[in-house]
């Protein structure tokens, strides 16, 4: 649908896609393949044979949480019930944060709501030394990873023991030692120093590759082209991830999608084998994942991967979505929730009941609490407890030249 | 008068502007149907429809790019960069080709468009919600760049700077759209509505580009500012009881050197105050032209007080931002050397 | 073919694309069909069946210069003779220019040497009114619209009478009347530029599209991207060139092209309709103009077109191909030469031989020879005839501003 | 000791780094097989191979983004702008992500990279051939600007950018490549051979980032200025007979504040210089530092002489250029005011 100029004169007119109005969207969620349709392609198979699925979606879990297709993992029901910890321990890592900030506590914060399966399922599919690019929304890649969350709330709350020294806004962590690229606030830059990282390892000969992240808004970036032109020519070891959780701030996604039906379609100019996953989808996500490393690390090159989720809530503590959105967007989503999903898929094999995951809820709230407890018994920016204010002029280069020392020895005299 | 806040008078001038000129047309990321993450187009897509103002993908090169284009066309584009901070993609386009289309063609083709951005910190945005890139403008030949300090100027230069025939960088530091802040950021916030500058005239009016505003009168002292420090001048001048004379620059390339070189000519001292980083800031433009034009009337060194050579900082904000203390103490040693 | 990490460790492996090395490349022009083979679509045949023909090659001159196939276009041959004088007048015009170079009497010069049909055939197809974006390859659009030659040549001399006051580089014309924007000596940034130009047409009701124009090495800069965003979102009626001339200066089209199989592939992802088209051959070009030019107009978009033919010179006058290609190259290559082709093919059809073929050499060399002789009675940035330093100034803005009028001042000092 | 020229000397900094350290890795436009534009990175992929140096696509943005992600692997790459005027593209990958990586992170990545970029006219380039942007680099923290002027500096401060462990950019201006052009464009073309500097040791050897080179000492004047604008003060100096001091910064920043203060103190008279543009440019930031810290000491005003506030032009280039005769007449001001 687009909208034409009022005179509609007899020249030329603008498209202009149509601007969201608060409305449920026509096509909201595109090309919704039933689970287990989509076949599993060789992971040599030609880009232009991949390229014929554009308008399918890889997914295992079928509405009735049976796991179907070729697409299914060869996971444990271990390693679900960690899965499901992981994204459990997320939403409710992101709902403690949202509720300090509302209690003042912190001055920004962003939450994955609804689109927690694709970073955790992504990380346990990968490999220790590999290197993440993320964006802002992918806390899951850290808290599956095994990175303390008491350190995440203290970079949020920027209180003195912030591993980043109050540098950075909340939720831009850093964190070599997990796989975690220093996240930047610029988008899509990530996306390209991602095949520089990988083709590094290439060059060095290493067996680690890189995933480098972008949201369905920000690939329309130009980053995102140099990110393909390299990969494509160099062949780079690296997952291009794009997650399409529909929404860029107030902007659908239309308007960086323009004309195209997929985003996984903007690989095939590049060669680059794409596929469209349900991003609720735990299992799929990880099979996926498993998929394009396994390409990568067999110098079978990049693989861009859309995953097809939701951005449930605001794009961030300083937007007021309900202008722009319908309030019932999520309930009418076709992928459902990614936690309700791999709950029902566990308890379908047997592997789960509601009494065990009504303890979960419990023991990932209360380690969520008590971490925060930790954490704000350091304070906050809001507090104060941020530290030296000289730190400020460490890193900005390795050695501290002459006119920072300078510069430092003035704020010792007050502000 | 109506009083406004900064971000209604921005909103008020597009308004205008577009009332009068069909050309002139407002696009950028969130300025279509939500109105801009400041709010500051709120309202022209619902008044002047989808075809005079709309949502763009996110891409500023693109943003500017579109806008050479239309503007080279005959359209008045006046476009939105989200934050200051992201204007870099869109470095090329402004610096190669924006500027220099003008020149490059002789006259052939011209580039009248305007690139708004927020700047400036204050709101715990970090590094890349907070920066004050003008310098990296008033290097670049062709580039008129306007920084705004309050709702009555912000009105009439962007009039200005939408009928101007050439390409505008227009500053919006947005710790002011809300109030005059003077760097008391432990005290309530003040309105426009209590404010002088808050008072804006309804309907077309203009402020020449290139025009500097004294902002309060003085014999002791030129302060040379623009933006959120005009207000932070201010305070300390109270603060420290000196006959400050400050002077609100409001267009930093072209100059109005007259008014600069009248002031410290008349003070012999002068400070030089911005929020941007200090090395290669405007500020050093400022201390040098001041010098080769005041050299033998001036009695103590120029001094400039600026923000840090460091990234804005997240936590460290208020030693980052050169606030009334900082610049109080400057004013001091500036008359007593 | 590829080259390998010399060790070839276990692990990952970079591939660098092939370097030219001066040797003929295997695959030099791929994906040859033969003249008149490839349909010609509807105006708004979907993307996907457009897509299926990127292996294939819009051409319409035969080896023995019949015309054949749906491509035809509606030419008469006084069209066609024209064309011809139009190639040959830019052919001519070049080697009097890079004479001009060796006689010392210019500082710099590009030649459109063996793709001088893409531009010159495109300008006849188009309206006036239309906006052509080009780079420095396509002073065929200025000559076949009808461009004083003496105008660009005062241009390439610098001297008082170049119409741009001696302020850029040689062929970077600018002439607005002549649907000819500004040439930019940075590399793609006009690619966007058109599209927002067509967007404001679009937006005015107007009936005037934009052309694009971009090498294929340069559609590897990331504006390239911000144009097909905006073509896409938008829909803007603009023609998207590529011309692949095989060389970004030293460097093989592979650097660009990446692991794709050609760049018209790049649209696909955009859902933007993309042609390959023989570039030598000028009823092709003219046809597959004509038809994106059409969908423009019709309001149905953006059409990207990939021009095969060959950069025959060296990249510029600074330039010394030997060491990277082989000396025979131009004529291995299988498009042949375009002026050669339309000569054949109009004595194919009975409307031209090889004396009125000489006459016309004369014609057009002495035409140019004529403008030469004028343009070099003006003298030359080299002679020192080029005008009033002080005009330096205007021009950087609308009014003088303070500032320069006091530099300009100064310039009357001296140096 | 061989003679060379500044090409050569980079491309022998180029091969003794790679020899060194097999983390070094060069790649740009044309870099690989054919050795650059400009042949400053001639030879090095027949000798390292095609893994450590090699073509990359015609993506400015792309060069350095790559680059930043292989830094932060391990890697210390050396990359190729082809012309400075074409760095834009590049500039938000620089400013945004090479120069803050390691304060964002708090030292968790860091960016050892060099960015190696042909500035400076001369070559009648017009206005995308000719451009010094170093001020644009200037302004960012967490950037060395490195300018050089001969090839004996040139081999030893990109060994040492190279080495360094951030990012560097490195700004060569093309018109020194191949002699010590002093300004005098109609004059006979002097080589490197023919001069002192042209000596470069084999091997390793590097030059502190951050330390300037009394150039010619003097006792009349003091001429801060780097670059080509290094032999053009001499020729100027000479020319006029004057005692200047020359002071070839080499680094811009960081900045050897303690050998121009020395000087300055010394003459108490001080002429800045560059081929930039003036307004913005970096002359100011040096006219300003000189004035807050000699002011006591200076006799007249700190001169600028630099490029004129207007696209470098092609035609009009040695009006533009500030040859000896302008750079002359300022020294003649600046000692007699
Ligand atoms: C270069 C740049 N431009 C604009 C912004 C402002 N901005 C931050 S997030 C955002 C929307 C991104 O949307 P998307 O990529 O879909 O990611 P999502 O928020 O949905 O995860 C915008 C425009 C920015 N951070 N950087
Ligand atoms: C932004 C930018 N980067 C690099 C260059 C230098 N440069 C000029 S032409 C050229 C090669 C372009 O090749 P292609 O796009 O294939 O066009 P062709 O010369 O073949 O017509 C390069 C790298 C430039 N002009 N601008
Ligand atoms: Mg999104
Ligand atoms: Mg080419």
């Amino acid at each position: 649908m687009e909208s034409e100029s009022e005179s509609d004169p007899p020249g030329l007119r603008l498209r202009i896609p149509e601007p969201a109005r608060g409305r449920q969207p026509a096509d909201r969620a595109r090309f919704i393949s039933p689970a287990g349709e989509m076949r599993k392609p060789a992971l040599d198979e030609k880009v232009e044979r991949v390229a014929l699925m554009r308008k399918q979606l890889v997914r295992v879990l079928d509405d009735d949480g049976n796991a179907v297709g070729e697409w299914v993992p060869d996971l444990s029901a271990d390693a679900k019930r960690t899965g499901l910890r992981d994204m459990m321990l997320v939403r409710s890592f992101d709902a403690r944060l949202l509720h300090a900030h509302r209690q003042g506590k912190i001055s920004f914060y962003m939450q994955a709501l609804g689109e927690e399966a694709v970073a955790c399922a992504q990380k346990r599919a990968l490999d220790p030394g590999d290197m993440h690019f993320p964006t802002y929304r992918q806390q899951g890649l850290l808290i599956a990873g095994g990175y303390p969350i008491v350190d995440m709330m203290n970079q949020v709350l920027s209180n003195e023991y912030d591993p980043l020294k109050g540098r950075q806004l909340p939720v831009l962590y850093s964190a070599k030692s997990h796989g975690f690229f220093s996240i930047s606030g610029n988008l899509a830059t990530q996306y390209i120093q991602a095949v520089g990282w990988a083709m590094a390892s290439a060059l060095r000969g290493g067996t680690e590759i890189a995933s480098a992240w972008i949201g369905e808004g920000a690939s329309a970036e130009s980053d995102f082209h140099a990110a393909l032109v390299f990969a494509s020519t160099y062949q780079a070891p690296v997952i291009l991830n794009i997650v399409n959780n529909h929404w860029a701030i107030s902007t659908p996604e239309d308007f960086a999608r323009g004309a195209s039906a997929t985003f996984a379609d903007r690989g095939y100019g590049f060669s680059i084998p794409a596929l469209r996953v349900d991003g609720n989808d735990y299992l799929a996500v990880y099979a996926a994942s498993a998929w394009a490393a396994e390409r990568a690390r067999a110098n079978l090159g990049p693989t861009l991967l859309e995953w097809i989720t939701l951005r449930r809530g605001a794009h961030s503590t300083s937007d007021d979505p309900s202008v722009y959105r319908p309030a019932d967007e999520a309930q009418k989503f076709p992928l459902g929730d990614p936690i309700d999903r791999l709950d029902q898929h566990l308890t379908a094999i047997g592997e789960w009941d509601e009494e065990r995951q009504a303890a979960l809820q419990r023991e990932v709230d209360q380690e969520v609490e008590d971490a925060f407890a930790e954490a704000d018994s350091h304070g906050s920016v809001k507090t104060g407890a941020v530290g030296d204010p000289r730190s400020m002029f460490d890193d900005v280069f390795h050695d501290l030249p002459r006119h920072l020392v300078e510069q430092q020895a003035q704020v010792g005299e007050g502000r | 008068m109506p009083a406004m806040t900064m971000i209604e008078a921005i909103r008020d001038a597009h308004t205008v502007a577009m009332e009068r000129d069909d050309r002139v047309i407002v696009f950028g990321e969130d300025v279509g149907y939500f109105g801009g993450v400041f709010r500051c187009t709120h309202g022209l897509q619902e008044r002047f429809g989808e075809h005079r103002c709309f949502d763009a993908p996110i891409n500023e090169s693109g943003i500017v790019g579109a806008a050479v284009g239309m503007a080279a066309y005959g359209l008045r584009p006046c476009v939105e960069i989200q934050f200051a901070d992201y204007m870099y993609p869109a470095y090329d386009q402004i610096v190669s080709e924006a500027a220099r289309l003008r020149h490059r063609s002789a006259g052939d083709f011209s580039a009248p468009l305007v690139v708004r951005m927020p700047t400036g910190g204050g709101i715990y945005g970090g590094q890349t919600h907070s920066q004050s890139p003008e310098a990296l403008f008033t290097h670049v030949a062709g580039l008129t760049t306007v920084v705004v300090s309050n709702p009555y100027d912000a009105k009439g230069l962007l009039i200005a700077s939408i009928e101007d025939d050439d390409p505008v960088m227009f500053l919006e530091p947005k710790r002011v759209y809300n109030g005059p802040f003077d760097g008391h950021h432990d005290r309530p916030i003040v309105p426009w509505s209590q404010h002088p500058l808050g008072e804006v005239p309804e309907g077309h009016y203009s402020i020449e580009l290139g025009t500097a505003r004294v902002h309060r009168a003085g014999d002791e002292l030129t302060v040379l500012t623009y933006g959120t420090l005009v207000h932070v001048a201010q305070a300390a001048a109270e603060e420290q009881d000196l006959d400050a004379e400050i002077i609100d620059l409001r267009t930093l390339v072209p100059l109005d050197i007259d008014t600069i070189v009248d002031s410290v000519r008349k003070t012999g001292r002068c400070l030089v105050l911005h929020e941007a980083t200090l090395t290669s800031g405007f500020g050093a433009e400022l201390s040098a032209q001041v010098q080769e034009r005041c050299f033998y009337h001036l009695e103590s060194p120029i001094i400039r007080v600026a923000g840090w050579d460091t990234p804005y900082p997240h936590a460290h904000e208020w030693s980052y931002f050169p606030g009334p203390d900082r610049v109080g103490r400057a004013m001091r040693k500036a008359v007593t050397a």
